[in-house]
């Protein structure tokens, strides 16, 4: 358990951190953090979150764009009620709410960008591992997979 | 009923061998056709591994599962197994990303394969489409071959594809098209500078070829529509459904006639066939 | 509920005679007891074997979509009505296809309830007011009607009709006090009570999809179970491949769904399925104050935004 | 050969069999009986005829895992999962279920092309039947060829006596588990009473079908209307085939990535759209009326062809649980009419 890291996966809109792309270079993520870039914040398919979860994913990160300032007009907010549905039902199901997290930065702070990232990371390891759903097969060679 | 212990423990007809890919070829113009020629990893396999035209295999591509391919390659011709594929699906266009050197997994041969005892002694109209000619060239290479030759009568194929891009084995045609014992009618819908053969449906050049019933048999291979205009043709010069045979694609999984998915009828495409003449296929639902 | 046969039958005779329709869709004698089958009335002598009664319990509205470009009538309850509504605000349905012939609906009884309430196998069953009578092999009895209803139905909040060309009947006066009460009951849990739950029961799923195809909002062409590129789901019966699709299928009807339960009485292995839509249909009332198929014009909410409106980005 | 068990006794024989198998039984699971493995004797439900889900689970289980692939420095690895690690004991088969596992025999465990995951658990099973005293009235296994107390494809048959079960072994399986102390002497008294109960079961039961004159019927009905109306009201959901103990189809798919994972196979349905949907678009049973006939045609034409016998045991499970009340009797019954 000791060496355990959280995971997070984070969809990160394309459009978001433009004018900032430095970042990349400011700062390195830890490897168990996955940054998936995505046309729009707003476009994320609900499939995709759950597809994370199911695939070890501990925290599940959303960035898009400052209020005003989508490139598609308002994708962000077409998002928002997504994600609040996703999110209240997911922890219906049993997940730690705090577990899929939606921010909306400006197209240059990269820095903030981190911090959020360092958040979500601190409040999952406090969580621990996620269990509350079902993981897929690990994709190690099981000879057996047992059936109860 | 008892169920007592089998003398020889039976072998797991699910396991795939493992065959390393040799050689790629692109096909046709379009890219969507490739020939995979595929080796044997182990030497038992090789070695145990004989099959007659017109059976296919279940060429695995790890992660992306199994598919059905006819063996386009004749048992006479000494090398790797041939398998042409057309790039439609998830395992095909994997299939048609991996190249030289990969390993894929096969399991086969499987199926009936042609009749070729009937169709000893008899002459031989070989009809097809399109990019359903695999095995259609494995039973014409095998037939022409010189060992097998004077088994059989006449040899006649008629071959359409939409543009002369889109022929396979471009090589194996011409090599074909030069021999005095074979007749070959290649055709492609409409015409095109530079294209000196046939040009229509291969329903219209079977009635221009118009090859005799008397002692043959047709086996016809192609897209549906082709199959359904093409049949009255050979109706028509006299064929008999007993004389027309045809090679069936339906989605299957298992190949060995266990999970059900190709069932026609009272048969399993891939146990009882994929070979039907006419005459079996009478009577039942046109569910191909 | 018996009483609207007839006049069902009426008005069935009279359209397909006039030709005005060329189904008439809705239930005929079952051939178990507290069964009913759907039917499809296409001549004016169909007519006849038309039946309204407690166990009319599918929602037809999932049969419209076989019927697209032709002029069809449905016998509907509220609930259908409400898929209707729902399918025609996402263009699935144009109104001048579907002629309603709304039906006031007291609720449909649960077939699995009485059956766990009798010593043996029901032979026959008939409403008597607000009383069932069962009757088996050695046994009859009596139960009351309200005790043996389907969840969904106990919840309802639209027993009549919201659109419809012909209403049989009067309105029946609403019963329900609470309809998320089974939702709260789970809310109300622990996280890990919540992540148990849910996982005893999507583990008895044996992916035969009466759920999604009961449904009349599971119209998508290719459902996103069956999708090979990307693979969504788990293909399995593995704990990951039935949750997926469970999640997967209620998320999907987020603002779609109308509560009727279709889903869970289609279910061969008696899965709680209302719970899981339930809960999306609760926050969104609660949210955004949206009732899926009530209004002809209204947006489904997924589709819409207020700028100021709560719940705001976390973080 | 014929004994006799108390049944005070019975939990006592089960739970000493109980270290030896691996048990499967009718149990509840949530509202209602399925036939699952259980870990005590007390889980059994005695009195259910007709499980929610079959026992075919137990030699065809929905999800398998056939083999697992590796693909390392040495080449491509593969771990085959077909071996059977205990023994199994069903406990509780009815008799159309057994007529089933008949029929899946002959598919599966075959001389050329051996389905080994199948067979081998079926070679490592013992089968323990019951005779149904009171059958349901969706029962129909008389009108398919099957019987109350059939006992084909058993290896011991029980017969509910009221205090005690009668015994008999059929297969040396069945000898094995009838030498256990627990089961005593029977009389010719108590093989009397189970004739008796046999008589009185098969009073509740259909007439035999006339079912050359059925398969003679589809054969002409192959393009007709019929099945339009028989498909109208079919929502195309997998519940009678998958619930059906005859239904032996499969999908095969792999699990994993190019370099490793599981060749799984799961059970699959002739009435799903998607099942013989080929990549390139082309379905060759396009609509419900090509599967609905399917289904029918599988069950009532085709196997007698294959098998000369039927692929409905006349179970009634698809019959109780069809969501849309679908009633395979009743279609049967129309399939003379239509012709």
């Amino acid at each position: 358990m000791s060496d355990w890291q959280p995971k997070i996966v984070v969809f990160l809109c394309q459009w978001s951190l433009k004018a900032d792309r430095e970042w990349e270079q400011r700062f390195e993520l830890p490897p168990h953090v996955r940054v998936v870039e995505v046309p729009c914040s707003g476009r994320v398919n609900p499939l995709l979150v759950v597809s994370a979860l199911q695939r070890g994913a501990d925290g599940v990160l959303v960035v898009g764009c400052e209020p005003g300032h989508c490139h598609y007009k308002n994708g962000n907010y077409l998002g928002r009620r997504k994600y609040a549905t996703l999110g209240s039902f997911l922890q219906y199901l049993g997940l730690e709410k705090e577990r899929l997290q939606v921010t909306l930065l400006d197209e240059t702070e990269g820095s903030r960008f981190h911090v959020v990232v360092q958040n979500l990371l601190d409040k999952v390891r406090s969580l621990g591992p996620a269990d509350a759903l079902a993981v897929r097969q690990p994709m190690a060679c099981v000879s057996q997979m047992e059936r109860e | 009923m008892t169920r007592t212990k089998k003398a020889a423990k039976p072998s797991n007809p699910y396991l795939p061998m493992p065959m390393r890919i040799e050689r790629t070829h692109v096909e046709t113009d379009d890219n969507m056709l490739k020939t995979f020629e595929l080796t044997f990893v182990r030497e038992e396999d090789a070695s145990r591994f004989a099959f007659v035209p017109g059976q296919f295999c279940e060429i695995s591509v790890f992660g992306k599962g199994e598919a059905p391919f006819g063996i386009a390659s004749s048992p006479t011709e000494p090398g790797p197994l041939k398998f042409t594929v057309n790039k439609a699906g998830v395992l095909t266009s994997a299939l048609h990303a991996m190249g030289e050197g990969e390993l894929l997994g096969l399991r086969g041969p499987l199926g009936n394969g042609y009749p070729l005892q009937t169709f000893e002694g008899h002459n031989v109209v070989v009809i097809g489409g399109g990019f359903a000619f695999t095995t259609l060239r494995s039973l014409t290479e095998y037939m022409l071959d010189k060992r097998n030759r004077a088994r059989f009568g006449e040899i006649s194929v008629i071959y359409g594809a939409r543009t002369p891009g889109l022929l396979l084995y471009k090589e194996q045609l011409a090599a074909w098209e030069q021999r005095a014992d074979a007749h070959v009618h290649l055709t492609i819908d409409a015409a095109v500078p530079g294209w000196d053969k046939l040009v229509g449906f291969v329903p219209d050049v079977v009635a221009r070829v118009a090859p005799s019933a008397k002692n043959a048999y047709a086996v016809i291979c192609g897209p549906p529509v082709m199959i359904k205009f093409t049949l009255p043709k050979l109706t028509a010069l006299g064929f008999q459904p007993q004389q027309i045979y045809t090679s069936l694609e339906r989605r299957m999984k298992c190949g060995i006639g266990k999970c059900g998915r190709c069932n026609i009828g009272p048969y399993f495409v891939c146990k009882d066939g994929p070979v039907f003449s006419y005459a079996q296929l009478a009577g039942l639902p046109q569910e191909y | 509920m018996r009483q609207y046969t007839e006049a069902m039958r009426k008005e069935a005779k009279r359209l397909l005679a006039e030709g005005s329709v060329q189904v008439v869709i809705g239930f005929a004698e079952g051939t178990l007891p507290m069964r009913a089958a759907p039917f499809f009335a296409r001549k004016p002598e169909d007519a006849e074997r038309l039946i309204w009664g407690p166990f009319c319990e599918n929602n037809l509205a999932r049969y419209l979509r076989e019927y697209k470009g032709k002029k069809a009538a449905i016998v509907a309850k509220g609930c259908d009505t409400r898929s209707i509504v729902a399918l025609m605000a996402e263009h699935q349905l144009p109104r001048d296809q579907v002629y309603i012939i709304g039906v006031p609906c007291e609720g449909m009884i649960d077939r699995r309830i009485v059956a766990r309430r009798v010593p043996g196998e029901v032979l026959a069953a008939r409403e008597e007011g607000a009383e069932l009578e069962v009757e088996g092999q050695d046994f009859a009895l009596r139960l009351p009607r309200s005790e043996v209803l389907y969840r969904s139905c106990s919840a309802c909040l639209h027993p009549n009709p919201v659109l419809s060309d012909v209403l049989l009947g009067e309105p029946v006066e609403l019963w329900s006090q609470d309809p998320y009460v089974y939702v709260r009951e789970v809310e109300n849990k622990s996280p890990e009570e919540r992540a148990a739950y849910f996982s005893a029961e999507a583990s008895r799923c044996i992916r035969c999809y009466a759920c999604r195809q009961a449904c009349p909002m599971c119209y998508c062409e290719e459902c996103f179970v069956d999708h090979t590129s990307p693979r969504w789901i788990e293909s399995g019966v593995t704990p990951a491949g039935l949750q997926g699709w469970q999640i997967g299928r209620a998320y999907h009807l987020t603002g779609r769904c109308v509560d009727c339960g279709a889903c869970e009485r289609a279910c061969p292995e008696e899965i709680d399925l209302v719970y899981l839509n339930g809960k999306l249909n609760k926050d969104l009332r609660e949210l955004y104050g949206f009732e899926t198929g009530v209004k002809l014009d209204e947006l489904p909410p997924l589709a819409v935004f207020l700028p100021d409106e709560g719940p705001d980005f976390g973080i | 050969m014929r004994k006799k068990i108390d049944k005070a006794q019975i939990n006592t024989l089960l739970a000493a069999l109980l270290k030896d198998y691996e048990l499967y039984a009718p149990a509840r699971e949530a509202g209602y009986v399925t036939f699952r493995q259980i870990r005590s004797p007390e889980e059994i439900v005695w009195d259910c005829l007709v499980t929610r889900e079959p026992p075919k689970d137990v030699f065809l289980p929905q999800t398998e895992v056939l083999f697992s692939y590796t693909r390392g420095p040495n080449g491509l690895e593969l771990v085959s999962n077909e071996k059977v690690q205990r023994e199994r004991l069903v406990w509780g088969m009815r008799p159309c279920d057994a007529q089933a596992l008949l029929v899946q025999d002959v598919v599966f465990d075959t001389s050329k092309d051996c389905d080994v995951y199948f067979a081998n658990k079926r070679a490592m099973t013992t089968v323990v039947g019951i005779g149904c005293n009171q059958p349901l009235s969706t029962c129909f296994c008389t009108a398919v060829g099957g019987g109350p107390f059939r006992k084909d494809g058993f290896d011991l048959f029980l017969t509910d006596l009221g205090e005690a079960y009668l015994a008999e072994a059929l297969t040396e399986k069945g000898e094995r588990l009838l030498a256990s102390p627990f089961f005593h002497a029977s009389s010719k008294a108590d093989e009397k009473a189970a004739r008796a109960l046999e008589k009185a079961a098969l009073a509740h039961l259909p007439e035999a079908m006339d079912v050359k004159t059925i398969q003679q019927h589809l054969d002409q009905l192959i393009t007709s209307p019929f099945w339009d109306e028989v498909q109208a009201s079919c929502i195309g959901c997998g519940v009678c085939t998958l619930l059906c103990p005859v239904c032996h189809c499969f999908d095969i798919v792999d699990e994993g990535t190019a370099a490793c994972g599981q060749r799984v196979r799961n059970w699959d349905t002739c009435q799903y759209c998607v099942y013989t949907l080929e990549a390139s678009g082309h379905n060759p049973r396009p609509s419900g009326r090509e599967r609905v006939r399917q289904r029918l045609m599988h069950k009532f034409d085709y196997y007698l062809v294959t098998q000369g016998k039927l692929g409905c045991v006349g179970c009634g499970r698809c019959v109780q649980l069809c969501p849309v009340n679908l009633d395979i009797r009743q279609i049967v019954n129309e399939i003379g009419a239509a012709t």
